[in-house]
């Protein structure tokens, strides 16, 4: 049987344990180790990715012989073992976090090389990713709880690691404190399913559910965790915080993790609840909290004056894409013509921006870890005149850039070109405030690569050079994602993207993966 | 797999490929357009130097606008919107578990209502 | 109705913890809160596996008859070690702001804002 | 501060005390309530008795935080090693192939109510055991890192 999908969790775990002691060797040796061990997951994760896009949905059973066993003989029915269920969607999301872990760790390489404490740093950079992996993948409810708390403990601690005075620690507490608390609601929700239908399995709850009051409850309760997780407006506070904080490389695999809470509630939405509960209702709670993340992010961009805060609060505004993206599609969930006309066109929009957002935005961070590298601050007042001597960098920040505005030909138009015209569809509305949002994205990044680059050179940078090769390689490959996805949409589009929708969408396919086609 | 097709969005379509022949195009016609212009322009004169009333030329250094100063007419024109909305930044942890209590509360409220 | 009265317990503690959380200023106070609100939600986890006369799921010397849920115990457990570390790596930011800040208010950590 | 000596004393004369009482409740984990991570903060509750009874800089010589955070990967590695080591036999990642094999760990349970028998369970006594000792590793840590923030009152 095929083992990828342990390994996918199994080497993260396995370097992360293993990096203090590496690290007692020599520090060569734990840097080769980490890169050793980052190469072997972004495999096991490709390897993954092409098995599930070649041979559909899998299941594998922990703890089984074989995983044709993940419901046992004897259980009466019920898969009593944690599954990992990958089906498309997941496999585009195993995709987007491999690529991420893939730039950040080579860019931690460099960027982090004169900095104490580096064992513990890589060690929870694979605990982080491990706890992104298992988000993503596994089928089980309390898992998916554990691994939330992997991710968020190793990634408060990570934000933290830095001190840099308490400023960091701060970011650290705060993104700490609202996760563990996000996360005991969604336990408690948890437990409210898990006392209604006797099982923990997504696919299992998902055959039997019979919307109740207390599901009702439940659902509200998970939505709004996970939103919180994920940074949308009103609860989106801590975002700027922790991301301004933290180490760039680190604001770069936040993103990821808050993909992967992104991720959760449409599964928590498609596939658990489904039809059961009244998607018209969730559908729109879901579109509020996207439009309002969406202008509210931007709005606060603009008047920020340290560059990762205000790359933070753009952050929560395209968020809000992915939101409205796919709320549309739980919105119209219930009628097929809507949904066949443009509510699927819609989610497409909203899974491809996610890859798309996590390249550029990715990268937007890694350039300004880059400037705060080489400058020591990241003050737009104090900056300046960049262009004359990190002209690579440059390059890849109007890329960036010019992606996250929507500017056509790069990767940003094309999924924003998909949630406009169908959401315009929906409701006009809507659509109008997606664009104008887009263009106050523009004006703000032109005052970044303004006060950034532009300008005559200015005496306190006369030394400033070229980050390192490893950061450039690792922004370098983003960059030349972002161009690839921004010149073939099409082709991401056919063979990741409308998969994942379609996988989202197939509720009784992905309950027929784990029951056996009950 | 055809490298040319084209992403369809249900009411329109998206070819890069065509928008960067176009852009192409577009761009060698500017040029055609700029090289017909004033053909008196030297480099290296007194032509490329700003004219500034007869005033001296500052320091490079001297006009460097920061990031800071941008868009403040923006914020000045919305000062009734954003005279509301930064305050609710406060940083301070209690508003912000305020916030999610009152979101899952609001969202609650919602969901019943329109059950 | 005898039943109900555990739950009621859960949600009494839960909205401790929440009023904990929402009303003290003082961060070791919300990191109790937080404390106070996972007991509520490991309480919430035990009772929906508890049985009237049920005896403890172990099989070795078992009298017989009915047995207690041990998926929820396990749940628990789990949430009892998560608890612990997000405890623990609460209290040590607490200590490195109060070092660096010189208080625990979450009134004066706000350097982080707007 | 200095802890008088009737303390130190009892401290040295309880540690093994508890920590064989720890042993036994990682090692009966598969069989009694207990398991590797009660079990191991009963040990690391051992290490705290230590860290109180003499002053920081002295238990600190005893209790060095290096050997604890070795401990900690120890046990992990050896977690995760026991759960990949299924894999070798084309197994599920965490597949119990130890358990009725007959080697170690690898008596049958007989059904119903029998004396319990240590040498069952296959891997979870060994994953246990992995747990108690990164547990009592891990809680030194946290311990010795909470108390460095304690300013030192001579």
């Amino acid at each position: 049987m095929s083992q990828y999908a342990a390994l996918l969790l199994a080497i993260p775990l396995l370097a992360a344990f293993a990096m203090p002691l590496t690290g007692l060797i020599g520090k060569r040796i734990r840097n080769s180790w980490a890169i050793i061990a980052m190469l072997a997951t972004v495999t096991a994760a490709l390897l993954l990715v092409w098995e599930v896009l070649t041979q559909g949905t899998i299941v594998y059973a922990f703890g089984a012989f074989d995983s044709a066993q993940a419901i046992p003989f004897d259980s009466g029915g019920v898969p009593i073992r944690i599954l990992f269920v990958i089906d498309a969607m997941s496999a585009f999301m195993i995709l987007t976090a491999a690529i991420m872990m893939f730039a950040a760790t080579l860019y931690s390489i460099s960027s982090e090389s004169e900095q104490t404490g580096q064992d513990g740093y890589y060690a929870l950079l694979f605990l982080l990713m491990a706890g992104i992996f298992g988000m993503v993948s596994t089928g089980d409810l309390f898992n998916f709880f554990v691994f939330l708390e992997i991710n968020s403990l190793a990634g408060a601690a990570l934000a933290a690691y830095r001190i840099k005075g308490g400023v960091a620690v701060e970011g650290g507490l705060k993104y700490a404190f609202i996760s563990t608390v996000a996360g005991l609601f969604f336990l408690i929700a948890v437990g409210m399913l898990y006392g209604q239908y006797n099982s923990l399995n997504i696919a299992y709850i998902a055959s039997v559910i019979d919307f109740t009051g207390l599901s009702l409850v439940a659902v509200v309760l998970m939505i709004v965790s996970l939103a919180m997780k994920s940074g949308s407006v009103p609860m989106h506070f801590w975002t700027p915080d922790t991301y301004s904080s933290a180490p760039s490389s680190i604001t770069a695999l936040l993103i990821v993790s808050s993909m992967a809470s992104l991720y959760a509630i449409f599964r928590i939405a498609f596939s658990l609840f489904g039809l059961t509960m009244n998607v018209v209702t969730i559908g729109w709670v879901i579109i509020i909290l996207g439009i309002l993340s969406m202008f509210i992010g931007v709005s606060m961009a603009l008047p920020q004056k340290d560059v990762k805060r205000l790359m933070a609060y753009h952050s929560v505004s395209q968020i809000g894409y992915m939101l409205v993206g796919l709320g549309v599609g739980v919105a119209v969930l219930g009628d097929a013509q809507m949904l066949a006309q443009f509510g699927v066109v819609a989610m497409e929009g909203g899974i491809f921006h996610i890859i798309n957002y996590a390249l550029y935005k990715g990268l937007l961070f890694l350039i300004a870890g880059a400037v705060i590298y080489r400058c020591g601050t990241a003050n737009l007042n104090d900056l300046g005149g960049l262009g004359h001597s990190m002209k690579w960098t440059m390059g890849f920040f109007i890329i960036a850039a010019l992606a996250i505005a929507g500017i056509p030909p790069f990767n940003g138009f094309a999924s924003k070109l998909m949630i406009y015209e169908s959401v315009f569809i929906f409701n006009p509305f809507i659509a109008v405030i997606a664009m104008v949002v887009s263009i106050m994205t523009l004006a703000s990044f032109v005052k970044v690569f303004h006060s950034m680059f532009m300008g005559p050179k200015l005496p306190q940078y006369e030394t400033v050079k070229e980050v390192p090769m490893p950061m450039l390689i690792g922004m370098g490959l983003l960059a030349v994602l972002i161009i690839l996805f921004g010149l073939f949409p099409d082709l991401v589009v056919n063979t990741l993207v409308e998969p994942a929708a379609l996988a989202l969408l197939d509720r009784s396919g992905y309950i027929a993966s784990v029951m056996g086609g009950i | 797999m055809d490298f040319t097709a084209t992403l369809f969005t249900g009411t329109g379509f998206w070819n890069p490929i065509i928008w960067i022949l176009a852009f192409v195009i577009t761009s060698i016609v500017a040029y055609l357009i700029w090289r017909s212009g004033v053909s008196t322009y030297q480099k290296g004169t007194e032509q490329v130097k700003p004219y500034l009333s007869g005033n001296a030329e500052p320091e490079k250094s001297a006009v460097h606008i920061g990031g800071g100063n941008l868009y403040w007419g923006f914020t000045e024109g919305l000062k009734g919107y954003y005279s509301r909305l930064v305050p609710l930044h406060t940083g301070d942890l209690n508003d912000y578990m305020l916030w999610y209590f009152g979101v899952i509360i609001a969202v609650f409220a919602l969901v019943v209502i329109f059950l | 109705m005898i039943e109900q009265i555990p739950y009621l317990a859960v949600i009494l503690i839960a909205g401790i913890g929440i009023a904990t959380i929402l009303l003290k200023k003082n961060l070791i106070k919300m990191i109790m809160g937080l404390a106070i609100i996972e007991g509520a939600a490991n309480l919430f986890l035990i009772i929906l596996g508890y049985r009237e006369g049920g005896i403890a799921p172990i099989f070795t010397n078992a009298p017989g008859g009915e047995m207690v849920l041990p998926t929820v115990q396990a749940m628990t457990l789990t949430n009892i070690v998560i608890g612990f570390a997000t405890t623990a790596l609460l209290l040590a930011f607490a200590i490195i702001i109060y070092r660096k800040y010189g208080s625990v208010e979450t009134n004066n950590i706000r350097r982080l804002r707007e | 501060m200095q802890m008088s000596s009737i303390v130190k004393t009892t401290a040295d004369i309880l540690f093994p005390f508890i920590l064989i009482y720890g042993f036994y409740i990682i090692i009966h984990g598969h069989l009694t309530p207990g398991g590797g991570f009660q079990g191991g903060a009963i040990l690391a509750s051992g290490v705290l008795l230590l860290l109180l009874a003499y002053r920081y800089s002295e238990s600190t010589q005893i209790v060095r935080q290096v050997m604890m955070k070795t401990l900690e990967s120890t046990g992990l590695l050896l977690f995760i090693i026991a759960a990949l080591s299924a894999m070798v036999i084309g197994a599920g990642y965490f597949f119990n192939w130890l358990s009725p094999g007959g080697f170690i760990f690898g008596d049958i349970v007989t059904y119903g109510s029998t004396v319990a028998n240590l040498n069952t369970g296959g891997l979870i006594p060994i994953m246990n055991l992995a747990v108690g000792i990164e547990v009592v590793g891990a809680i030194s840590v946290i311990l010795l890192a909470l108390l460095s923030g304690i300013k030192e009152k001579i």
